[in-house]
């Protein structure tokens, strides 16, 4: 049963191989692969639910002279979110790179990009983290250039210098961290860590390289042109599932590893800048002229929802209100990713049938792909997280949280951004149901057009449901 | 004895490594520096690497130096030659 | 004695390799700047050697010296002298404030410089802090203490075959996803143009030098500073050779295809292969049995190094090969 | 804590800084990809600098590994990069 | 004798700065490349000095391989590309 640990990083690796050696059958590959994986995914979901946290020592070697996989229910429950995501786009991109050479390129760098996730999710070990992270990073940069397009290649380059520079930091904080306590395993970190000059330091740097490949506001500069630009499975990939992978890094650290080190005020800083991406990316989306342009706006704003977090978990004593605020954080990132890689899985559908996708010109997109029309509406739904939505149950937590920490200026944050969402999301929705006469021949639901479909209905009515289990299983902790 | 050796041919080289320098500092144009500092470093490092190997008296070490030599020889000339390509390139314009 | 001598020579290489740093980063020529770079590169290793870091010094000699100095001089060769790929290139919509302004505005300028200081400051403290207190020294004696049951005996392998031989294989990976991106982006750069009788002298012995150098370095690692990474880069090194000598053959199946994957997979692959036969033998993943641990890592470093090498090259030569049969 | 630690060790801060300064500040992006190179320098040195432990003593091992690791990653990176600018600069011209 | 190794690896790295202020100051770029190179000379001799100071053979490997490709980077830096890659 532990070998499931090791079986999510070496399936996908595996796939990414034989993807390559065999191009001719490498569709077949990476569908099988990415059911298997999901299937491991789901299998570890369950078995860190009932026994516990993970861990998987490589090599026999014990952790610290060897490296760790470690799995508890964040991290389990992140990489099932991965794997569904993943596998619906897997779906998706067969029939969207309709070329042969383009998806025999793009197969085995999607399948490293999971690789690399899986990989950053479950190690529990920091130099190992940065290697992790350099494949996430160059595996994302590779894709997101794959469409050829000039526009595509800069922001692609861009995107790389960010990322190169981000996991440079984090190297410098992981390498003031060895010298100052000897150890990369975070298990071990965690308990001999001590506040003083060496663990602020290091801190101070990682946080900042991973706030970089976050996006987090002001750094999200690189973030709209990359995921606008890129193929869509690959922009859906990105905005749900990369900007998450170093975020749930940012978590670990803050909430876990260095939890007893870390200054509230930073907490708050860090909650100051949420607070402004929430404004500013939600604002950005409302002004967008291209839908896509508007979903990675969107993702800089709900990136700063997330962040908004922090300083209410550090006010917070250990309790009820903090299991809830830290299950609202959860199910917020969660509900996001499902609903964000939907949308663009729709919005590729409709860049593609109408080869545009300006929203100023989507009028009858709703008569001519209802199914994908309807898949914005839920996707909408959770971004701007009325309920059912997870995302509604995540901004309630929010809520709560400020109102039991007495930290008023979320609330007016959160407010002002859920309008600002309600108002992008229907610009998009009316100009799609805009006047059109109905198409003659009678409108079918594609292939290509489910897996956004299923994405934002888990978002919506999956997570909302699903509340209670996730909160159980975030007691499976490290 | 042999330590005596060593001491002159280590200076010796040594010096021809400083020649060399000071040669490629003071010289006029790339053409003379080049000249200069080839046939200066290459026999410089030639003396001191006699020097090292009588120093250590291992045979299969005094190959690895000879080795070492020989490389150094062939790609210096071949690099200066290069460079000096390379430069008269660039002056007639091509 | 030894100490007041060495800090002599201690300070003149600081003071170089800072310089050198400050001339790359600082000069207003690109192709000047990647002169620097070289020159810093060999100052560096210089640096590993005096602090015993051997292992660290052959890869970056090899990869300094052969790789990455070639990388850099042909990319600035793209252009004509002087003119550079600039930030000019990205003028999108969003950024409607002229980048290469905001960058040369001094009010920026001085942020950055005050962050930068900000950054060697917090650096420095902390790790002044580090090194004063007593060294920690667990995970060195413990990798000693492990030693004898890990198959080789130069400690740098078996840390990096062995106890965090995860860390090597997912790096394998990036080799790989390194150069299936440059494979999407691109075909290969012009060749050049057939070196002349001196060169050629040269490349003529050089190569099958380099060649035996790698496959010391390789069998070497096992006991003495060496290994995959060095033997790799090495053997790459005799690849950019050919290549930069107007060979049509540089050493890669470049006319096929799926031969030329098989070799930039054999990595990766026989590393996950052999960890994967571990966990089928009721092991733990990539836990050899000892008795093997010397000859199965020697098998996947054989194997690594012809990956790490095609990679390199690849890098070199800067996208998919043509496929030469074709014309 | 050696001399050599000091001098070492603050040059690698020193280089880590002007690096990031350049990678920030530089126009040309071949140069900001040497500046990231430098930087990535500056980090290996610190590593290499606390892994020493004076001329007679073995020095740790597991950072010399960690640094050939970020040796090769960052070679990797940069060639990507490279193939990425030149890509750019053809359209470029082609304009 | 080791102080004689020592004077050597003085006046070795003299050699060096002597090398850089040639490389830092140009003015041409062959007189700089042609300076990295004597600094790669220059660096053989002391990884050799240093190999034996420190009775680290290795150092001797590393030494070779600088000597090795020391005519790679001035290749790359004279290497002209064809003009059309089909030809």
């Amino acid at each position: 049963m532990i070998d499931i640990l090791i079986w999510l990083v070496a399936l996908p690796l595996a796939g990414a191989l034989a993807a390559l050696l065999l191009p001719r059958y490498a569709t077949a590959i990476v569908i099988s692969t990415a059911i298997a994986t999901s299937i491991s995914a789901a299998a570890l979901l369950y078995a860190v639910a009932t026994h516990g946290v993970m861990l998987y020592e490589i090599g026999g070697w014990p952790a610290g002279l060897g490296i760790a996989l470690r799995a508890d229910g964040l991290a389990a429950l992140l990489l099932t979110m991965s794997a569904l995501v993943l596998l619906a786009s897997s779906i998706y991109a067969g029939a969207y790179f309709r070329e042969n050479l383009l998806r025999s390129r793009f197969w085995p760098l999607w399948l490293l990009l999971w690789t690399a996730l899986n990989a950053l999710l479950l190690s529990g070990d920091l130099f190992n983290l940065y290697v992790t992270l350099e494949l996430l990073g160059l595996s994302a940069v590779a894709l997101a250039s794959l469409a050829g397009k000039t526009a595509a290649m800069q922001a692609a380059l861009r995107y790389l210098l960010v990322g190169l520079l981000g996991s440079m930091l984090f190297l410098a904080g992981v390498t003031l961290i060895y010298a100052g306590y000897g150890t990369l395993d975070m298990a071990t970190l965690s308990r001999v860590v001590a506040a003083g000059p060496i663990a602020w330091s290091a801190l101070a740097l990682m946080t900042v390289g991973l706030l970089l490949k976050t996006a987090l506001f002001p750094l999200h500069f690189w973030l709209p042109p990359a995921h606008a630009s890129a193929p869509a499975p690959v922009s859906a990939v990105l905005s749900a599932l990369v900007v998450k992978a170093t975020f749930y890094l940012v978590m670990r650290l803050w909430l876990d590893i260095f939890s007893e080190v870390v200054i509230p005020q930073v907490a708050s800083l860090l909650g100051i800048l949420g607070a402004a991406a929430v404004l500013w990316g939600s604002w950005q989306a409302l002004r967008a002229e291209r839908l896509k342009l508007l979903a990675a706006y969107s993702t800089v704003a709900q990136l700063g929802y997330l962040f908004l977090f922090f300083p209410l978990l550090q006010a917070l004593p250990a309790g009820a209100a903090r299991d809830a605020a830290m299950g609202g954080l959860v199910i917020l990132a969660l509900s996001h990713g499902l609903a964000k890689s939907g949308l663009f899985l729709a919005i590729g559908i409709i860049q593609q049938r109408s080869g545009h996708d300006t929203i100023r010109d989507l009028d009858g997109t709703a008569q001519r792909l209802p199914a994908t029309t309807f898949a914005i509406a839920l996707s909408g739904t959770a971004l701007i997280g009325l309920p059912p939505s997870g995302a509604f149950l995540g901004k309630w937590h929010l809520l709560s949280a400020a109102f039991s920490a007495g930290q008023w200026l979320w609330i007016i944050v959160i407010m002002i951004g859920t309008l600002l969402a309600a108002a992008y999301t229907f610009r998009v929705l009316g100009h799609a149901f805009g006047q059109q006469p109905y198409p003659r021949h009678p409108v079918t639901i594609a292939i290509e057009e489910w897996p956004a479909l299923i994405l934002t209905a888990f978002a919506t009515i999956g997570l909302g449901l699903a509340g209670a289990p996730v909160w159980q299983l975030l007691k499976v902790s490290l | 004895m042999i330590d005596v050796i060593t001491l002159i041919l280590m200076t010796t080289g040594l010096i021809f490594f400083l020649c060399g320098s000071i040669g490629l500092l003071r010289l006029p144009d790339l053409y003379s520096r080049l000249h200069a500092l080839t046939k200066a470093d290459n026999l410089g490092l030639g003396l001191l690497l006699t020097g090292i190997a009588l120093y250590q008296q291992d045979l299969l070490f005094a190959l690895k130096l000879v080795l070492i030599w020989l490389a150094v020889l062939a790609a210096s000339s071949a690099s200066a030659y290069l460079i000096a390509q390379y430069a008269r390139r660039q002056e007639t314009g091509r | 004695m030894i100490i007041t001598n060495m800090l002599f020579i201690d300070i003149l290489l600081v003071m170089s390799i800072l310089s050198l740093a400050w001339a790359t980063l600082t000069a207003t020529d690109v192709r000047r700047s990647v002169i620097f770079f070289i020159a810093f590169g060999l100052l560096v290793t210089l640096a590993w050697a005096r602090l015993q870091a051997p292992d660290v010094a052959l890869a970056e000699a090899a990869i300094g010296a052969g790789l990455s100095g070639a990388l850099l001089l042909t990319a600035v060769q793209l252009r004509p002298r002087g003119t550079l790929p600039s930030e000019a290139l990205d003028n999108e919509k969003q950024n409607r404030s002229n980048r290469a302004d905001l960058r040369s505005s001094a009010a920026i300028r001085w942020a950055v410089t005050l962050l930068c200081i900000v950054l060697a400051y917090i650096l420095i403290w902390a790790l002044l802090q580090a090194l004063s207190s007593q060294t920690n020294d667990n995970l060195a004696q413990s990798v000693n203490a492990n030693l004898a049951n890990s198959g080789v005996s130069n400690p740098v392998t078996a840390v990096l075959l062995n106890f965090r031989a995860y860390d090597t294989l997912l790096e394998l990976a990036v080799l790989l996803t390194a150069v299936l991106g440059i494979f999407a982006l691109s075909e290969e750069r012009a060749g050049y143009a057939p070196a002349g009788a001196v060169f050629n002298g040269l490349v003529s012995w050089l190569v099958p030098a380099l060649i035996l150098m790698a496959g010391y370095l390789l069998w070497v690692g096992a006991h003495a500073p060496g290994g995959a990474f060095q033997a790799g880069a090495i053997l790459a090194a005799a690849g950019v050779i050919l290549r930069l000598a107007g060979k049509p053959d540089i050493g890669l199946p470049v006319s096929s295809t799926s031969y030329l994957n098989i070799i930039l997979v054999i990595g990766s692959g026989l590393f996950l292969l052999v960890g994967l036969t571990m966990l089928a033998l009721g092991r733990p993943f990539l836990g050899y049995p000892e008795a093997m641990a010397g000859k199965l890592i020697l098998f996947i470093e054989t194997a690594a190094m012809i990956s790490i090498a095609a990679t390199l090259i690849l890098a070199f030569i800067g996208g998919r090969p043509h496929n030469r049969e074709d014309g | 804590m050696l001399t050599a630690h000091w001098l070492y060790g603050l040059s690698g801060c020193l280089i880590m800084a002007l690096g990031l300064r350049a990678v920030l500040l530089n126009d040309s992006l071949l140069q900001r990809i040497i500046a990231l190179n430098v930087m990535g320098t500056g980090v290996f040195m610190i590593l290499i600098t606390i892994a020493y432990r004076g001329p007679d003593a073995t020095p740790d091992p597991i950072p010399h590994a960690l640094v050939l690791t970020g040796i090769v990653v960052a070679v990797s990176a940069t060639a990507l990069a490279l193939t990425l600018i030149r890509r750019l600069t053809e359209e470029q011209d082609s304009d | 004798m080791s102080e004689l190794l020592f004077v050597c690896l003085a006046g070795l790295m003299l050699s060096l700065l002597l090398g850089l202020i040639r490389v830092l100051r140009g003015p041409e770029a062959g007189d700089r490349m042609m300076a990295a190179q004597l600094i790669g000379t220059t660096g053989v001799g002391i990884l050799l000095l240093l190999s034996l100071l420190f009775n680290q053979p290795a150092l001797s490997d590393v030494a070779l391989i600088l000597a090795l490709l020391a005519a790679v980077a001035a290749a790359a830096f004279s290497g002209k590309q064809r003009e059309t890659s089909n030809d």
